[in-house]
């Protein structure tokens, strides 16, 4: 008789911790105004990534042109994929010595894994991780960037 | 009462009379077959498509998302464009199945629905088949489609697909029993078997109501059996994703796919019907004592609003067991079928003729 | 035990091996032919207990693999290293442990796959990660010249 | 008639045929590209044989190239769910080897990171492995709410998954103004969410049904497979590294190490669900006290480690976690192995699932929590 009992109670707590998980669910249900879905293309415009996100390795440039990196080579050491490749070109100065500056600063977008490394060694802080996240593309090689714009020069002041 | 000025025998009838009136009888008979079939094969592809949709939304919601909302607004165009890319997608048979049942298997299983269908009064004159005996052709009828699912899972040549089959078998065996034993219960409360009549039975309060205890009981096991029978979750056991990844239709492509799908879908406005039918007074408003103010306003409502508003009412709550639950395992959908809902159903039987020999029934 | 104790009961019980101090563990280097017998002291000395296999790792050198074993004590909670070298790297066998931890039975394939270390008596020693095409990439001298690109 | 059953019975001349099926590469129960060679005798498991490898990444053929700051990124890429915890192991192998002092800030933020991380990881795994177990609700329950977490690792180090967060000699950055803030709002978001997650799934009669009892490991075999992290401590094996070789500011706050005895299915699953309360703990003991000082200490450009061997274990996510590193002196590590927990843990399935049926493979997968990448390195 015991059995027969606990038998009959087996099926209501069973049916009873059926019905708890029911009302979770049932919750959301009622309550669409919690939906956690973004649309996302529609909600691109107010769409904020935060200030340290890391999308893309950019070199910020001031409007007279000019931008931080002497081509020193530490980011191209420090990076594990040898995303970074630094091409420097040896110009001479007013004062008639021979320089090495920056030619091309180049960027492959595709093999980079945004571990930030290069921007952390960096001693004149030319490089930047910027917050652009939409990079997908028909050609693969639109992921070779140049970062130092065309005709852009170092600005004054930046220690060799 | 009000509300039988939505009968459409009127139309009905008047079809048939002016059919004929100008044809020969065996003209009528094909048209009207013609009309009919049409018909149903509207409402099938129609109404399944929107229980498609409805499912994703509903389980949308469940899950706090939004569901389809690209194509067309909200996203009701979805299914429809899903539907046709499965009609242009290539027909693949594997290499070694075995092609003749294996093209077989979808056409048994979407013929279930076809055949039942045709017993389910959708509204008061809107039923094309009233046979005597016919919540019997339901039951005997809806097991064909086990026999699909099998030859599909055979057919395959797959071990994934046989095991779901084989489950499926093992299940649908077993909860046929189920299903028809709580639609025998209410058989014994109703004492007949002609689906119209026992929606006419009902005028006076639904089955449910009227049988109180043990009507309640055979409700619930008939919504947790037929949920078992269309195979679905929480007993999806024979297309269990994270097992069989998709059980007896792994192999199939395209429309057969779609076949499979839809059966399912068709299958489970079938058993909600059904429990509709028997349970819920089919398209019989909701009437409520001696408010007769109230019963009024609910008889303007037509039969067809009624019978569609049951009939999603408990298709939402089967969609609610199925986004809420985890998946039995096969073991215990058996236990819980021979050592839980036979011995409830069968004492139930009991309590059922008891209460009607005794006329504890309202 | 301490590390301290450890070492003078090490070194005491067994005069053949090599037991020192090392950066944060002890350590005992020994002979390839007496490693097996070592270890299956180590687990049954009821007084060191190691029954816990933590890692198993090979490591290649100039003249020969050296394969680390760490052990802990999950009874007495103390640490040890254990190293022993192959007699060459041409054909490079050790004797396995997996009777004396099971889970060395898979660390085992690792190393064999990657390092090329044979062990005897091993239950079912296969290649886990690459096919047979491959040579030992964990090896120094492994050139792939198809898959790897110096840069 | 009779007489022929009998025959049939008597002279075993039914006869059922094992079969095997290839669960995997591409399953969606393996949660990853994992094959599992199985025997199956009708539903029965007779025999289960991982065939891993198809995503071995060769993590530790790459760090003989590159420098220890750059191994400490691609420690993410193993088991990408406790990004942070690997990374600190690595960071943490090069600070005892270099004998560096961190601030002590640095020692509760990792922490709080570990954890925060240890509660991302088990969410997914809690969605996951409701999703094994056919309740897919539970999927998009344990996401939206892991969501939270991974929003305070991008506001404050950048990324969401692989964090890259711990260099050696410290964290990357500060942390953000609002972490403290945001953490505290989080905890006390989850404090009320926890719960649901239990009405929803582990209360529930048909997921008990479907755990209890199911795939016993004993503390014996536990020891002996190396089965650590959660799956080992619900065998009884005590094996928190966190508790018997602290790390960080692991010595400076209270926190039990949540123990089982049965080590079925269930248990596996109730001691996740009370390590995150346990997270949460810590996590609250440690936000409102992080002291103030510098985000890392200066290390030379070129970090080389003196010659020798370092190993230092944390605990991960899914277990016992360690960094074997065999120094020459040089900029670039002789050689690095990683003890990653999966691996160990993936082993013992064959041992644990005979006997069981396909259900119960699955459902014994979910709970040991493998991430495949961890498996393959």
């Amino acid at each position: 008789m015991k059995s027969f009992f606990n038998y009959i109670a087996e099926i209501f707590s069973g049916i009873w911790t059926l019905l708890t998980g029911m009302k979770i669910t049932a919750k959301y249900f009622f309550t669409p105004w919690r939906n956690v879905t973004q649309q996302y293309p529609e909600n691109r415009d107010t769409l904020v990534m935060y200030e340290r996100f890391r999308g893309e390795v950019i070199m910020p440039h001031n409007e007279n042109n000019e931008h931080k990196c002497t081509g020193c080579g530490l980011c191209e050491n420090a990076c594990p994929n040898g995303s970074i490749e630094i091409i420097s070109k040896s110009i001479v100065n007013e004062e008639g010595k021979k320089k090495r500056i920056i030619d091309q600063h180049i960027y492959h977008l595709g093999m980079c894994t945004f571990c930030n490394l290069c921007v952390r060694a960096c001693p004149s802080d030319a490089i930047v991780m910027g917050q652009k996240f939409e990079h997908a593309h028909w050609d693969r090689s639109t992921f070779t960037k140049v970062l130092n714009q065309p005709g852009s020069k170092i600005m004054e002041g930046i220690k060799e | 009462m009000a509300f039988e000025k939505y009968d459409f025998t009127p139309i009905t009838q008047s079809i048939h009379q002016g059919l004929i009136e100008n044809v020969s009888p065996l003209l009528t008979t094909i048209i009207e077959w013609t009309i009919i079939g049409v018909l149903y094969l509207l409402f099938i592809a129609v109404f399944g498509l929107f229980l498609v949709y409805a499912e994703r939304k509903v389980c949308a919601a469940f899950q706090q998302r939004l569901g389809p909302m690209r194509v067309g607004p909200w996203g009701i165009i979805q299914t429809i464009a899903d539907f046709i890319k499965l009609l242009m997608k290539e027909l693949i048979t594997p290499k070694s199945v075995d092609k003749f049942l294996y093209n077989l298997a979808p056409f048994i299983v979407i013929i279930v629905p076809f055949l039942t269908i045709s017993v389910i009064p959708f509204a008061p004159g809107l039923q094309s088949l009233d046979f005597d005996i016919g919540v019997f052709f339901v039951t005997a009828v809806s097991s064909v489609g086990v026999i699909g699912v099998l030859l599909a899972g055979w057919a395959s040549n797959n071990k994934y697909s046989l095991i779901g089959g084989m489950r499926s078998g093992a299940q649908i065996v077993s909860y046929e029993l189920s299903v028809g034993m709580s639609l025998i219960t209410m058989v014994i409360l109703a004492g007949t078997m002609q689906v119209s009549e026992i929606v006419e039975l009902q005028r006076g309060g639904w089955f449910l109501f009227k049988g109180h205890l043990p009507a309640l009981i055979a409700f619930t096991i008939f919504v947790i059996a037929g949920t078992a029978e269309t195979n679905r979750g929480p007993f999806d056991l024979a297309e269990a994703e994270s097992e069989l990844t998709a059980g007896f239709h792994t192999e199939y492509s395209g429309i057969k796919f779609a076949f499979f799908f839809l059966a399912e879908y068709i299958n489970l406005f079938i058993v909600s019907a059904m429990a509709t039918i028997v349970f819920l007074g089919g398209w019989m408003p909701f009437h409520f004592g001696d408010w007769a103010a109230f019963n009024n306003v609910m008889d303007f409502i037509p039969g067809l609003v009624w019978f569609f508003l049951k009939v999603f009412g408990i298709i939402f709550l089967i969609m609610w067991f199925k986004w809420t639950f985890p998946r039995l395992r096969i073991d215990q959908i058996l236990t819980l079928e021979w050592k839980y809902l036979l011995p409830i159903n069968l004492f139930n039987i009991l309590l059922m003729a008891t209460m009607v020999l005794l006329g504890w029934h309202w | 035990m301490t590390n301290e104790q450890l070492i003078a009961h090490l070194t005491s019980a067994y005069p053949d091996a090599n037991v020192k101090q090392g950066n944060q563990y002890p350590e005992i280097t020994v002979s390839h032919d007496k490693a097996h017998a070592l270890m299956v002291h180590l687990k049954s000395d009821a007084s060191l207990a190691f029954d816990y296999l933590v890692c198993e790792s090979g490591v290649d050198y100039p003249a020969f693999i050296q394969v680390v074993y760490h052990l802990e004590s999950t009874m007495h909670r103390h640490f040890i290293v254990v190293k022993t070298n192959t007699e060459n790297r041409e054909t490079a066998t050790l004797e396995t442990v997996s009777d004396i931890w099971p889970t060395a039975e898979f660390h085992e394939c690792e190393i064999y796959d990657l390092l090329g270390v044979t062990f005897n008596n091993h239950p079912g020693l296969r290649r886990y990660f690459l096919d047979d095409t491959w040579g030992h990439p964990l090896r120094k001298d492994f050139k792939d010249d198809i898959h790897v690109v110096e840069r | 008639m009779a007489a022929i059953i009998e025959k049939i019975i008597t002279t075993d001349e039914i006869k059922t045929d094992e079969y095997l099926v290839n669960i995997g590469p591409q399953h969606p129960s393996t949660h990853g590209v994992l094959r599992l060679l199985t025997k199956l005798e009708g539903e029965i498991v007779h025999n289960v044989e991982p065939h891993i490898g198809y995503i071995h990444s060769g993590i530790e053929k790459m760090t003989e190239a590159l420098s220890y700051p750059q191994i400490v990124h691609l420690t993410d890429r193993m088991d990408y769910l406790s990004a942070h915890m690997n990374n600190e192991a690595v960071c943490l192998c090069v600070e005892n080897a270099l004998q560096v002092e961190v601030p002590e800030r640095v020692k509760y933020i990792r922490t709080i990171f570990d954890e925060l991380q240890r509660l991302a990881s088990h969410q997914l795994w809690w969605c996951a492995s409701g999703m094994d177990l056919g309740a897919l609700t539970a999927f998009f329950y344990g996401l939206r709410d892991r969501e939270d977490i991974l929003d305070i690792f991008e506001e404050t180090c950048g990324a969401r998954l692989t964090l890259n967060y711990s260099v050696p000699g410290g964290v990357m950055f500060d942390i953000h103004p609002n972490f403290q803030k945001n953490v505290k709002a989080f905890i006390t978001k989850f404090r009320k969410k926890l719960p649901e997650y239990d009405k929803l799934l582990t209360d529930n009669i048909i997921f008990q049904n479907r755990t209890k009892g199911i795939g016993i490991l004993s503390k014996e075999d536990a020891i002996a497979y190396g089965v650590t992290g959660p799956s080992g401590r619900a065998s009884g094996f005590s094996c928190d590294v966190r508790k018997h070789h602290p790390y960080s500011a692991y010595p400076y706050i209270k926190f039990d190490e949540k123990m089982g005895t049965e080590g079925d299915s269930f248990t596996r699953w109730k001691l996740r669900m009370d390590e995150m309360w346990e997270s949460m703990n810590i996590i609250e003991q440690l936000i409102d006290n992080i002291p103030e000082g510098d985000f890392a200490v200066k290390m030379k450009g070129v970090i080389k480690l003196p010659e020798g061997e370092f190993y230092q274990r944390v605990e991960t996510a899914r277990g016992e976690f360690g960094v074997y590193i065999v120094s020459d002196g040089k900029k670039n590590p002789y050689r690095v192995k990683f003890r990653s927990p999966g691996f160990s843990n993936l082993f013992t399935i064959n041992h644990i699932a005979k006997g069981w049926k396909i259900a119960d493979l699955v459902a014994i997968m979910a709970t040991f929590d493998l991430v495949i990448p961890d498996i393959d390195r």
